[in-house]
């Protein structure tokens, strides 16, 4: 959550998972598109963010992503050898497979990173896999990387806090 | 004496390499210190702390820092420090990044000490005595620097206007740092002082770096016989020169050993590790995942081998999945 | 003169929610996909008989007219042989509808006069729950005692001809953990039973099924 | 090979006749079948029409008993046990309220179950797992001459049979084949034969049976065989009311594992064969046995 | 490449040519109720207003309609914006609209930005709150991106003025003549020996009767005459290189045995082969009648060349034949054993596809009886046997020589079913209507058509319904549950019997008849998903080649320059394949007469000062865009041959390599907007 700027949830609605996608523009940006223009319904907790290929997602995008609050992440490629661009979903594939171990030496469980293969004319397998993955992010529950880098973070405030109060002091 | 500016060393978690580094200037260092005042260098001088509370606040020109932020003493000369310098300078990977030290981050406080103190193999401590922050000693009452929960680069705990980077930083950078600074144009804030460019730019062996790079297969250095003039890459062994800046004369390669990161990522790049593991696996020359894995698995410790001098300064920071520790009030 | 009868329905004549509850029921999901083309009825060996032919059927239900449905003959004439299931265009299953259809209708106590299948039904069960297994010859026999005694009569040759080939069999079957199957099935009525309760309708137990005649 | 065994309640009354045949003659091919201790009647269609899920408990209580028997392959010769069996796995597995009370229910019992039980179908075991060929092999006294006409009924082919074709299955028709008899194209192997309906409305169900019966003697055929006691009792127990209705569609009916044992050179009395309404003609004149025996070709498949 | 605009797409200007201050304008669609009844416009409009540099946000009925651009234009005039974004529907309907009203307000269009809140939002959700704050984050996170964006320009490439068109069905044809006629040179790539398609093999077409022949045979000449247009029957595509505008497409030219040119399709050969008896089943007349080795596909075929069937041909397969044929055609010398498989290839700048379809095969509904009874037919096999110039020269007759007196059409077979084809092929209605004429016209026979719904509405065909219920016809509505031959009732000896429920009249039926003619669906070619990996289309979930858009882009696909034609979209008529044959080649001639294709720009660009020259990226790049410049050390980008996926740029271990359009900061930027 952006410091400085209201929260967009209500508390209403409790904890919900944030799921952040990065989908292909070709395959599955499409087939998310179908999925809605044929009216599946699924989990709102998901936000796609659109990348021509999944070739485009830079590990850091993944990290950044947890780091600003993400529950997990879903990557939406073209199957294997329908990439518009060749193969790039094989090159996401191999980032991915090192990434999850990076990752889960990292504590972030395997579950909350997923690559799927999705063509444009699979929009129900959208539905599908967005439900699925935010079930399980909600059996996993929140990460809260961003709460917990501020708790991080908090344990040295608490020094800066008096040297600024000394400093004022000494003014 | 006094019209020389004043310049502070200081070290904190490191391992004293970036102190021999200082030294390493040879002759020049007379130099340097005949050019400037030393108000702190613990490691040669004596001063005491109450030697730099007592300058007046800013009255340092520069101080260089080594070294990690992980106890609650560093802590302090880290605020002292800032507080009476003109400029802060994270001297070397461990200020810079976090360092080797760094790699603490990934187990808690109370499973460094258990291990260190007890559990390590060549520790016999039946009585498991752990260093306590504050204790009676044959009536006397001993107060030690207590371990923060994580490892910090000195940025993550004061405001940093320099950095220095190297495990350790070579003679040439420090030299050039010093001048740079003590010059009427300093180098714009918040700049690490060395070239922004990828150490492959300066490597010797850059020629022999192959255009169609392919990795059936990664190896650790001592899995096979090294060519001493061929690209550690094209040989699969990991080298972390294409996400590190160089700058470091490429002494490790020179050295016979491939780049493990210690300068840091270039600016342009969040995280060194997350990079160079993007660059690495794409160029994996398998499709299946189960022959990825295979070829991946030479690479038995991605957090050890990608973040080796950065996972302070990662976008993570640390293991994530540890458990925070409420913060001791403290002991003051 | 054939008599002259009047066939309108009114909305009235719907029990609305019917039709979705059929289709909540698990194995009922595909009924809203039914296109009518009628596989089911060309499929059945029985619809020859029916009131309302399978494909009927699932209009009537979709349409909620669930007394014509509940009170007609189709359902219980259905031998389950499946084929009208597997024949099915739109996969649905039609066999496991008229399932539903057959255990609302004992429920409710709505089913056609003189139809000694739900009787059956009923005279299994109790079988079942006392003894644990079916003794074919006693369960028909007790059929017939309950619904249509004259049957007795005139299959004596039957009986007969089961004696001469040794078939005919005149102690029960039984099982030995019969409190262990009763608290088996125990454990399913009592949630079942207390969720309908919850929900404010009232339904008899199996017992109570059981213990009730034909009408 | 060894299988766990649910006869069900027909094997032990009307149907005896069909363990009588089976259990020799899977003796004989060195399949051992191990009864289920302590089973229960399966809940059939009957059971099904009061209540689905006790229905389901019912046969759960086999699948578990079974799945902590020794063999998890569980064979039942009847075709409205296989169906309930795979029934209530398949709800099992595809409906968690289902699911959900199974498992409560057996936990009274303490009878863990994970629905890893296979339910098989004799067919299914002779065809896959002891072979054509071992049958054959066994073959003393080859049928030659005998016009069979293979009836399945409907509960063991669909909906959840995965060996066999639905709409033309093929299994029994094999095995027949290898005991030398002439296998005939019967187009009505899969219909219905009435079920119960013979028993609480003859006039519906008897007719099903008839037009069964009707057909296997159209096309010349000496006897049907079949898989499932109630197709056996309907097909072999009404001819005199069917007579009577319809006119005559004489014919016996015998279980296909009767046959197996015929060819098998079995004592003919201990097959059951007595137990026919309908008996069976003598066999055709007996043939030296003969090992090199082919499927007839003209039976072999059922293309015209 | 021509850069005709001056600038390549290099020139990122960030933060704008326009100095000062980041002025964002934020519009938010209802797209009527479409958004509106899920997400409350009004409240994501007041949020987006609340965000730093957002000047101006405001909510919207339509922001695609002129009224809605115009607003954008005069905003940017009125209130300086200096970056807009919309939340509406999937940028991949209307970010181009935007881009242009953006740019007619004076604006680089790419200081632009599109959020999805129709299709990944109001259209997939149903709580209105949690829609609403999703609708809310996915603005922010492009008020956040769009702060990044950079002044960008679009390349031109020149195109390539050849076409390719694959298929030599009628949709084939048509769209290779159209293009012919425009003066574009053609090249038509037909897999069988003969064009003409599944029409050649029809006797008449509905609903107007005429006949099949005399409409197609002079198309497939006139494409075989024609001077722009290059014909390789019995010839597939083996690889696709290259992208819109610059294709390169290799061609494997199987061998006929026969040289094309000397071929004069005398046939002495056929006449003369060593095998007396035609024994092969004949292709073109689905096995109901036989052929030679050496043979012509049909009389009418285009090209009128024999071919050899190497399968059967002795010579061919055991070098061991007297070689007859030789001899028969003498001194043409068209005949040659020695020919070879023969890779050619081409340049072109746009391709059609219209490879057709295939016919459901019957025998996956054992019900039916296909396979098992003999006089249970396909509507293709009655076609052929219909058809005056077929193997019973039209005359239609059971297996066993004699008339049918009676006959069932069972419609839908495979199709219309979940268990098979989910969908209806469109055609077997009109199709078997047609049938059912053509059988009455020829044996007075009784008909009758079982059908599910009679679906009719092409130009003429409810009439044409009208006139065959006039004739006779009988219809039964319901769905046929088996075909059988035993006899219940004296008057089903010897028959087939169809049992059926007749819905209408609510009864269950047995119906005997002589003949069963099955309306067998269309199904896509069995080697659709290897022709579409080739061209690197999608697929619909059935197989069908999917367009880029079903309303908008009915013959484009998500491949720029490669359209599709006929049946390889899904089923449909002749009047359909033609009308989007013609719609195919009239998208390519617009590519062709403009020239140059305009490249979105976003194409990777590496700032030479950065790089370290690690060479990491250069194996990555597909298209080997990427080269390594030895004089400097330094890898280097050919942005005419980037085509934008980016995979160098996640690669870069030193973040030396940009995206347009997708530059790190942007995405950093969207994720943490995303996440607010």
């Amino acid at each position: 959550m952006n410091p400085g700027t209201e929260s967009i949830y209500s508390p209403a609605h409790g904890w919900q998972p944030r799921l952040v996608a990065f989908f292909c523009n070709w395959c599955t940006y499409t087939a998310a598109d179908l999925a809605g223009v044929s009216r599946l319904k699924y989990a709102p907790n998901i936000r796609v963010i659109r990348l021509m290929c999944s070739g485009r997602v830079d590990p850091q995008f993944i990290l950044e992503a947890f780091a600003r609050g993400a529950d997990g992440v879903l990557i939406g490629g073209c199957h294997p050898g329908d990439c518009h661009y060749v193969e790039g979903n094989y090159k996401a594939l191999r980032r991915f497979q090192l990434l999850g171990r990076l990752l889960r030496d990292l504590g972030i469980e395997e579950q909350r990173v997923r690559l799927e293969w999705i063509s444009a004319s699979e929009g129900e397998r959208v539905r599908l896999v967005v439900n699925e993955m935010v079930e399980q992010l909600r059996a996993l529950g929140p990460l809260n990387l961003p709460e917990k880098m501020e708790a991080w973070d908090r344990e040295m405030t608490a020094l800066e806090e008096t040297v600024h109060a000394e400093a004022l002091a000494a003014v | 004496m006094s019209a020389k500016p004043k310049v502070a060393f200081y070290w904190c978690a490191s391992c004293g390499g970036c102190e021999e580094a200082v030294v390493d200037l040879a002759e020049e260092i007379v130099g340097v210190v005949e050019a400037v005042e030393f108000v702190l260098w613990p490691c040669a001088m004596d001063f005491k702390r109450a030697d730099v509370e007592a300058l007046p606040d800013g009255s340092i020109a520069a101080t260089f820092l080594n070294g990690a932020i992980r106890s609650n003493e560093q802590e302090e000369m880290a605020h002292l420090l800032r507080r009476k310098s003109q400029y802060l300078v994270a001297y070397g990977a461990c200020a810079h990044l976090g360092g080797i030290p760094a790699l603490a981050n990934q187990f808690t406080r109370e499973e460094l000490l258990r291990y260190v103190y007890e559990e390590s193999p060549t520790t016999s401590n039946d009585a498991a005595v752990r260093p306590r922050p504050d204790c009676g000693v044959n009536g006397h009452r001993i107060t030690l620097p207590e371990l923060k929960q994580m490892v910090r680069s000195l940025d993550q705990v004061v405001p940093v206007d320099y950095y220095v980077p190297g495990c350790p930083p070579t003679p040439r950078l420090t030299k050039a740092a010093v001048a740079a600074l003590l010059s009427g144009s300093p180098p714009p804030a918040g700049s690490v002082l060395a070239p922004d460019l990828a150490l492959c730019e300066q490597c010797p062996r850059k020629s022999t770096k192959p255009v169609d790079l392919k990795f059936m297969e990664f190896k650790r250095p001592h899995q096979l016989r090294l060519d001493p003039e061929t690209c550690f890459l094209a040989q699969g062994v990991v080298c972390l020169g294409p996400a590190t800046r160089g700058g470091c004369e490429s002494a490790c390669i020179s050295g016979g050993m491939p780049c493990s990161g210690c300068f840091g990522p270039t600016s342009r790049v969040r995280d060194q590790g997350a990079k160079i593991l993007s660059c690495l696996s794409a160029n994996v020359e398998a499709r299946e995942p189960g022959e990825i894995e295979a070829v991946l698995a030479g690479i038995p410790d991605p957090v050890g081998t990608f973040y080796r001098y950065g996972l302070a300064r990662s976008i993570l920071r640390r293991d994530v999945s540890l458990a925070a520790e409420p913060v001791t009030p403290r002991a003051s | 003169m054939k008599s002259i009868k009047r066939t309108i329905k009114y909305d009235a004549d719907r029990v609305q929610g019917f039709g979705r509850e059929i289709m909540g029921v698990t194995g009922c999901e595909q009924l809203p996909s039914c296109i009518q083309c009628g596989t089911c009825s060309g499929a059945c060996p029985l619809s020859i008989y029916m009131d309302f032919s399978p494909r009927q059927v699932m209009a009537l239900v979709r349409a909620d007219f669930k007394r014509e449905v509940l009170s007609s003959n189709t359902i219980w004439l259905c031998a389950s042989c499946y084929g009208c299931t597997v024949e099915c265009p739109r996969q649905i299953r039609i066999t496991d509808i008229m399932y539903a259809l057959k255990q609302r209708a004992i429920r409710e106590g709505v089913y056609p006069k003189g139809m000694p299948i739900p009787v059956l039904a009923r005279e299994f069960t109790r079988m079942v729950l006392s003894k644990g297994r079916i003794t074919e010859t006693l369960l028909v026999m007790r059929l017939f005692l309950k619904a249509n005694w004259r049957a007795v009569l005139s299959s004596w040759r039957l009986g007969l001809g089961l004696i001469q080939t040794g078939r005919f069999v005149l102690k029960p079957e039984r099982i030995e953990r019969r409190e262990e199957l009763a608290a088996m099935l125990a454990t399913v009525s009592v949630t079942r039973h207390a969720a309908r309760a919850a929900k404010g309708r009232h339904h008899a137990t199996p017992e109570q099924l059981i213990a009730e005649e034909v009408p | 090979m060894k299988y766990s065994y649910f006869p069900g309640c027909s094997l032990k009354g009307l149907g005896r006749a069909y363990e009588e045949s089976l259990l020799p003659v899977m003796k004989h091919l060195g399949v051992e079948l191990r009864e289920l201790q302590d089973w229960n009647c399966c809940g059939a269609t009957a059971y099904m029409s009061v209540d689905e899920e006790e229905a389901c408990v019912l046969a759960a209580r086999n699948l578990a008993r079974a799945e902590n028997h020794e063999c998890l392959d569980l064979l039942t010769p009847c075709s409205a046990c296989y169906l309930v069996l795979n029934k209530t796995q398949r709800n099992f597995r595809e409906f968690p309220s289902v699911r959900a009370s199974v498992e409560r229910a057996l936990a009274t019992a303490k009878l863990p179950y994970q629905n890893r039980v296979k339910v098989r179908h004799p067919l299914d075991v002779l065809f896959h797992d002891v072979g054509i060929e071992a049958i054959r092999q066994k073959v003393v006294r080859p049928l030659r001459g005998l016009k069979v006409a293979p009836y399945y009924g409907c509960q063991l082919v669909r909906p959840y049979s995965t060996f066999d074709e639905a709409w033309n299955p093929v299994t029994m028709d094999r095995i027949l084949e290898a005991l030398g008899v002439e296998v005939l194209p019967y187009p009505l192997k899969t219909k219905c034969c009435g079920g119960s309906l013979t028993g609480t409305v003859p006039q519906v169900g008897l007719r099903l049976s008839y037009i069964l019966l009707k057909e296997a003697v159209r096309r010349g055929a000496d006897v049907i065989a079949t898989i499932c006691p109630l197709c056996q009792f309907n097909l072999d127990a009404y001819h005199s009311q069917i007579e009577k209705m319809w006119g005559p569609a004489r014919i016996a009916t015998v279980y296909f594992t009767q046959l197996m044992g015929l060819a098998f050179g079995l004592d003919p009395r201990t097959l059951g064969l007595r137990r026919n309404f309908v008996p069976m003609k003598p066999l055709p004149e007996a043939a030296a046995p003969s090992r090199a025996e082919k499927p007839n070709p003209a039976t072999a498949g059922q293309t015209l | 490449m021509s850069a005709s605009n001056g600038n390549g797409n290099g020139n990122g200007n960030r933060n704008g040519s326009q100095t000062g201050a980041i002025r964002i304008g934020f519009y938010v669609c209802h797209c009527g109720h479409n958004i509106g009844a899920v997400v409350d416009c009004a409240a994501v409009a007041h949020y987006v207003g609340t965000l730093p540099g957002v000047v101006l946000s405001r909510d919207y009925k339509y922001m695609c309609s002129d009224p809605g651009q115009e607003l954008i234009q005069s905003d940017i005039r009125e209130h300086r914006l200096n970056r807009v974004v919309v939340a509406s529907c999937s940028p991949l309907l209307h970010e181009h609209t935007f881009r242009t009203a953006v740019e007619r307000g004076g604006l680089n269009p790419f200081y632009f930005q599109m959020v999805n809140i129709r299709e990944h939002n109001s259209w997939v959700h149903n709580d209105r709150e949690l829609a609403t704050v999703k609708a809310k984050a996915q603005a922010r996170a492009a008020v956040e991106r769009v702060r990044y964006h950079d002044s960008l320009r679009t390349t031109r490439v020149p195109i390539q003025p050849d076409v390719l068109v694959v298929g030599g069905g009628i949709s084939g044809i048509h769209a290779a003549l159209t293009l012919g006629n425009a003066g574009k040179k053609v090249f038509l790539v037909e897999r069988e020996p003969s064009i003409g398609g599944h029409m050649a093999q029809f006797d008449k077409t509905f609903p107007t009767l005429d006949c099949a022949a005399c409409i197609l045979t002079p198309k497939m000449s006139a494409v075989r005459a024609h001077e722009n247009i290059t014909l390789w029957t019995y010839s597939e595509v083996a690889k696709v290189e290259g992208y819109v505008g610059n294709y390169t497409v290799t061609i494997r030219r199987r061998p006929r045995y026969v040289i094309e040119d000397l071929c004069v399709g005398c046939l002495e050969c056929v006449g003369k082969c060593i095998y007396k008896e035609a024994k092969f089943p004949d292709d073109f007349n689905v096995g109901l009648s036989r052929r030679k080795p050496i043979y012509i596909p049909f009389p009418q075929a285009v090209p009128q060349v024999v071919l050899i069937d190497p399968e059967r041909c002795l010579q061919v397969k055991t070098g061991k034949c007297k070689k007859t044929c030789l001899e028969a055609c003498a001194d043409r010398k068209a005949i040659d054993f020695s020919q070879q498989e023969e890779l050619v290839q081409i340049k072109v700048g746009t391709i059609i596809l219209a490879t057709g379809f295939k016919l459901f095969d019957a025998k996956r509904i054992p019900q039916y009886g296909y396979g098992l009874y003999p006089n249970v037919v396909t509507s293709l096999e009655l076609e052929r046997l219909v058809t005056s110039s077929g193997p019973t020269s039209g005359e239609i007759i059971l297996r066993d020589g004699s008339k049918p007196r009676t006959a069932g059409f069972i419609l839908c077979v495979g199709s219309r079913d979940t268990r098979t084809n989910r969908w209806c092929s469109r055609t077997c209605c009109m199709h078997s209507m047609k049938l059912a004429q053509l059988f009455k016209e020829h044996t007075q026979a009784d008909v009758t058509i079982f059908y599910m719904d009679i679906r009719a509405p092409g130009k003429g065909c409810e009439e044409f319904y009208d006139k065959s219920l006039r004739e006779g016809i009988r219809f039964v509505r319901g769905r046929v549950a088996e075909v059988t031959d035993w006899a219940l009732a004296p008057e089903e000896e010897g028959k087939l019997v169809i049992r059926v429920e007749d819905t209408l009249a609510g009864f269950v039926r047995r119906i005997p008849v002589d003949m069963i003619v099955l309306a067998v669906g269309m199904e896509p070619q069995a080697d659709s998903q290897a022709m579409r990996r080739l061209f690197n289309l999608s697929c619909s979930t059935e197989g069908w080649f999917l367009e880029k858009h079903p309303k908008l882009a009915p013959v484009s696909t998500f491949t720029d320059g490669i359209f599709i034609a006929g049946c390889c979209q899904g089923p449909k008529d002749i009047p359909d394949s033609i009308a989007q044959a013609g719609a195919a080649a009239a998208e390519c001639l617009a590519l062709i007469d403009r020239g140059y294709i305009e490249q979105e720009p976003n194409t990777a660009h590496i700032h030479e000062e950065n790089c370290s020259g690690c060479k990491s990226c250069l194996p990555l790049c597909p298209y080997t865009a990427i080269s390594f410049d030895e004089t400097v050390g330094r890898a280097r980008i050919n942005e005419a041959l980037c085509k934008g996926c980016g995979t160098c740029v996640a690669s870069c271990p030193s973040g030396a390599i940009g995206q347009h359009l997708f530059e790190d900061e942007q995405i950093f930027k969207e994720i943490e907007g995303i996440l607010a």
